[in-house]
């Protein structure tokens, strides 16, 4: 009896429990699993563990040359494949110095687009899909097929395309390629409203997202959180703006910023910067200029002894590529500094307070991609 | 008037003699409650089959999809796959649950809903029993459910169990309310709470147009109510499944996650049926007054269907609901029904006496 | 006064934007001829693959049972995976030259990533794409193909 | 900034520095005693302002271990490369720039985790994609696997 007695007191509002979301759980998107400290409903701690799907693609690239690591790079981050793929690329051809024809940089400039818009679109379907709102998923992924069927008759493949090559692309692109995309454009501004309507606009939404997940510019750079969640804090960081590759210096477009920080303004900034790489393929598409659609390269490439960083925006905030050369065919090291790994990092300070329903929101709103993460 | 020959009054009472008849009244009663209990039995899962078939062809038509379309004709037996494959699932033992509240949890639930069907008129004297304060009965015993819901998190032994069936707790009582108030401000226009006379007071109109704009109004509440009541989206947070995977029936597995699936459509159903009986005239006919012509027209439609297809209407609109919004929080769902729909229903129900006082209703 | 307004602001506000929400998919519900749903087996007949589309790889052999390939072993070096294996053989030929033909052109379709590298760099063309796309099968050995026809032979004059 | 005043900044705040030519970015070698101090001084100072944390790599040279670091001011455009490096492979240590840069604390995690190279004063030094019970440290060099690395 005097036992019970000594037992330490807890009361029921201090005390805490701790619930595994995943690595199966609907809303991680994968095989992400966070420790989720809570009180009552109230996320006190989260501590992802990652490493699930850790493949060692750096190590692997030690072994590869670099035409083989395009490959590589498409499975990291496999919604943004082209523009991934984009960076090693641009990683070689700078190490090189060598000068691509410009009909290949509007093709990669018009591909990548393309990609972003196809990425954002399963973004949004999954983010309505976190939220409840079931029907969103269908369509997002019913309007992504017509990108992916763009990519299938230029490519060959429809997620994983390993389409660039160092100097160029794998084989021109397909004939219809200009009178699909421009179909594609047509169709999507049609259905970007239904977007809106059902889920922008729509008071439980907002509800849902305004104020949750707060990040301010000083914190999205402390902890280096790029790409449109950076940017609805406020911090101008993209990279096609900053450090242009492809042709992006040569088209007129706005990089979407905004203030709030908060789970909307990142749903916002992505629902706009879908219009804003629609703008940019309509400003190219008609103008892509007539030449090879590869420089001349050698078979074997190696790049001169040294370090090169490469980065690109990717559809999740910047990618960048640090690679030591020793002069052999394979890099001495291959390190990729993948958007969702750092921004995985952030999850803990902004939900911190927050319901688990608001977590879900706040992970979903961050766009992570577990591949990406783990690498 | 011309659907007296759609009437079942005289009918069941000639099973009803004829049974007293041939038996002694106590076997009597017995051989009819067993009927009775069959009937309903075979109607319960026939319609719970039916609307689970239904919610997916529904859902999949607002996706733009097909939905089940492989067994049988348009996928009409992919329901019946479903639940023989349920049945014979392993029924998978968790570690230190609480057996006795975790096997008896399902049965609770699904025995609240049998009950609650019993007071609904689906005909002109096709109901089980006709209860003179129908209403309250059915109020009281929907809102049974809950403490099987409660029971199953509670002893599932686990704390995505337990947050859905805690969330689900406070989320049925807070609504409770508001589907209560809003039934009774038609019972204020009605002066009766027995469905019958529900029904029949509505053969000059239909509550929702003899009432103003107050009716409507309690319309509306009730199915934002009753939806909440009936756990399904935008209202699931008892379930959520991209945040608690399942929610309270995240360990059911076979059967017993089968009746938690059949008591929810059944659920659907009953609240859409009172929907359709208090608010939409139940089996009563459309009429226009004046129009004698197309009124019996509208007659010799048999009330079944009158009654079928308002129900269906309603559960349309539910499924339109759960299939386009997204998830409500915890906090928000409280708030919705404290700061709007309950104070919104008093006033409403206030205005609604002012009117019937007045006698401005038609 | 203004928080009486801004009250049932918001609940107009909230209902029409839920309306409009429901328009949506109340519209794709009463217009099926949006569906966009491809009944995958029974549209076997019309299904048609786009002609780059990657689904194997294979080796065209000509009429007279020809192929291209000298078994020069680029395509093996260039995989990133392994998923190659090149097994020539050395023949003389009647001028007494010894020349390399392939044995076995193996293949392994269960490691392939399908990134396309063999078939760019082969110096003869003797690679492409096949469009067959149905791959599954019940055991893992059957994946690994021989991709040379057997008794075919390396047409005249690729070097 | 230019480089060139951030080259001769640097090097008076730390003498002992090592410059190396002909890089992308201007490229220091740091003694890893003086690396604190440093990253503290290009944090604080408003002339330098070194807000953003954009890259950390954890590298094995072959003798040498190391973290290269990237850094980037949002405000001033101007970026710069650190370097650290070791000869000690049994236990690498160096000084953790988590507290200035929150972002380097999963950075330094995976660097641990692949290089075990571990960072005095982070708040949090697990591995973080393999388990706690791993044995060795996959990235380096010397790292053999006979049943889980296929050599092609």
């Amino acid at each position: 009896m005097k036992e019970i007695i000594n037992l330490p007191v807890h009361s029921i509002e201090e005390e805490e429990y701790h619930i595994n979301m995943g690595p199966q759980h609907p809303s991680t998107h994968g095989v992400l699993r966070l420790v989720v400290t809570l009180q009552g409903e109230t996320v006190k701690k989260v501590q992802p563990h990652c490493g699930y799907i850790h493949r060692g693609i750096e190590k692997m690239c030690e072994k590869d040359t670099y035409q083989q690591i395009i490959h590589l790079t498409d499975r990291m981050d496999y919604l943004s494949a082209h523009i991934n793929n984009h960076a090693v690329c641009l990683l070689v051809e700078g190490a090189l110095e060598v000068e691509v024809p410009e009909r290949v940089k509007y093709i990669r400039t018009i591909i990548d687009e393309l990609n972003r818009i196809a990425s954002h679109q399963l973004w949004w379907c999954s983010f309505g899909m976190d939220l409840g709102g079931l029907t969103c998923f269908f369509y997002g992924l019913r309007d992504r097929e017509h990108i992916l069927d763009i990519f299938e008759e230029s490519f060959g493949s429809r997620l994983l395309h390993s389409y660039y090559t160092p100097g160029g692309l794998m084989q021109d692109i397909h004939p219809n390629f200009q009178k699909r995309t421009k179909d594609f454009i047509k169709y999507f501004r049609k259905k970007i409203k239904d977007y809106d309507r059902i889920l922008s606009g729509n008071v439980i939404f907002e509800n849902r997202s305004q104020g949750i997940g707060v990040m301010s510019k000083e914190l999205a750079i402390n902890y280096g959180v790029t790409g449109p969640s950076g940017r609805a804090s406020g911090w101008a960081c993209d990279i096609r703006k900053k450090y242009p590759y492809g042709v992006y210096d040569k088209v007129d477009f706005k990089e979407i910023l905004r203030t709030d920080g908060d789970t909307y303004a990142r749903y916002m900034v992505r629902m706009d910067e879908m219009r804003e790489s629609m703008k940019i393929i309509e400003q190219l598409i008609d103008n892509i200029p007539e030449g090879d659609y590869t420089a001349k390269m050698k078979p074997i490439i190696k790049l001169p002894a040294g370090e090169y960083y490469q980065r690109v925006e990717s559809a999740r905030g910047e990618l960048g590529i640090y690679c030591i050369s020793d002069g052999n065919k394979t890099p001495l090291r291959m390190k990729f500094r993948t958007p969702s790994f750092v921004n995985l990092g952030v999850l803990d300070k902004i939900s911190r307070d927050m319901k688990i329903a608001d977590l879900v929101a706040i992970g979903a709103s961050l766009d992570l991609v577990i591949p990406d993460i783990d690498r | 008037m011309a659907f007296n020959i759609y009437d079942f009054t005289s009918f069941n009472q000639s099973i009803d003699e004829l049974l007293y008849e041939w038996l002694p009244p106590f076997w009597a009663m017995i051989v009819e409650m067993t009927i009775i209990g069959l009937v309903f039995l075979l109607a319960y899962a026939i319609v719970g089959l039916l609307l689970v078939y239904a919610e997916r062809k529904v859902c999949a038509f607002m996706q733009n999809r097909i939905g089940p379309n492989r067994v049988g004709p348009y996928g009409i037996f992919q329901t019946i796959a479903d639940f023989i494959k349920l049945l014979m699932k392993e029924l998978v033992y968790i570690k230190d649950s609480d057996k006795l509240l975790f096997n008896i949890a399902p049965f609770i639930v699904i025995i609240a809903s049998f009950m609650a069907i019993a007071a609904i008129p689906f005909a002109k004297g096709l109901h089980a029993i006709d209860f003179d304060i129908g209403i309250m009965y059915v109020v009281a015993v929907s809102s049974l459910g809950v403490v099987g819901i409660l029971l199953a998190g509670w002893s599932s032994n686990n704390k995505y169990s337990l947050i859905g069936a805690m969330r689900s707790g406070a989320q049925i009582i807070s609504y409770e309310l508001s589907v209560g108030l809003s039934l009774l401000t038609i019972v204020v226009l009605a002066g009766t709470m027995q469905f019958s006379q529900v029904v029949e007071l509505q053969s000059t109109g239909w509550f929702i147009f003899k009432g103003h704009i107050p009716a409507v109004i309690a319309f509306i509440v009730f199915l934002i109510a009753s939806t909440a009541e009936t756990n399904r989206g935008p209202f699931d947070l008892a379930e959520a499944e991209s945040e608690l995977t399942a929610g309270f029936h995240t360990e059911y597995s076979g059967i017993k996650f089968a009746f938690f699936f059949l008591a929810e459509y059944m659920n659907m159903f009953i609240v859409a049926s009172i929907a359709a009986t208090v608010f939409l005239g139940g089996w009563m006919p459309f009429h226009i007054s004046g129009l004698e012509g197309f009124n019996h027209v509208m007659d010799f439609i048999p009330p079944l269907i009158w009654y079928i297809g308002k129900t269906a209407f309603i559960i349309w609109l539910m499924m339109l609901f759960k299939w386009t919004f997204p998830r409500l929080r915890i906090d928000q769902l409280l708030n919705l029904e404290w700061k709007y729909l309950l104070p919104i229903n008093l006033v409403n129900i206030l205005i609604m006496a002012f009117i019937v006082l007045m006698g401005w209703h038609f | 006064m203004n928080s009486i307004y801004t009250y049932f602001a918001d609940i107009f506000h909230g209902l029409k934007s839920l309306l409009i929400g429901m328009s949506v998919t109340g519209r794709y519900f009463f217009s099926p001829g949006q569906i966009v749903t491809q009944q995958y087996p029974e549209n076997r007949k019309t299904l048609k693959m786009f002609d780059r589309f990657k689904g194997d790889l294979m080796m065209p052999h000509d009429a007279n049972n020809q192929h291209r390939c000298t078994g020069c072993g680029i395509c093996e070096t260039n995989c990133p995976n392994g998923s190659i294996e090149v097994i020539s053989d050395r023949i003389e030929l009647p001028d007494g030259k010894k020349k390399r033909i392939i044995d076995k052109h193996i293949y392994h379709l269960s490691m392939c990533t399908f990134c396309g590298l063999c078939v760019k760099t082969c110096p003869s063309d003797a690679l492409a794409w096949d469009q067959t796309f149905e791959h599954a099968v019940f055991d893992r050995s059957k994946l690994t193909k021989i991709l040379n026809k057997p008794g075919s032979s390396i047409i005249k004059d690729i070097e | 900034m230019d480089s060139e005043k951030l080259k001769e900044k640097i090097l008076t705040l730390v003498p002992e520095a090592q410059l190396e030519e002909n890089k992308q970015f201007p490229t220091f070698l740091i003694p890893s005693g003086k690396f604190k101090s440093l990253t503290a001084k290009l944090k604080e100072d408003k002339d330098l302002d070194f807000d953003y944390l954009f890259c950390l790599t954890g590298v094995d040279w072959g003798t040498e271990l190391g973290v290269v670091y990237h850094l980037t001011s949002t405000s001033l455009n101007h970026s710069l490369e650190l370097k650290v490096k070791t000869e000690n492979r049994e236990t690498p240590e160096f000084d953790t720039v988590a507290d200035l840069w929150k972002t380097a604390e999963f950075f330094e995690r995976e660097v641990w985790d692949l290089f075990g190279i571990r960072f005095t004063g982070h708040p949090d030094m697990r591995r973080i994609f393999l388990e706690e019970d791993w044995v060795g440290f996959p990235m380096r060099k010397d790292y053999t696997d006979e049943v889980n690395i296929v050599e092609l």
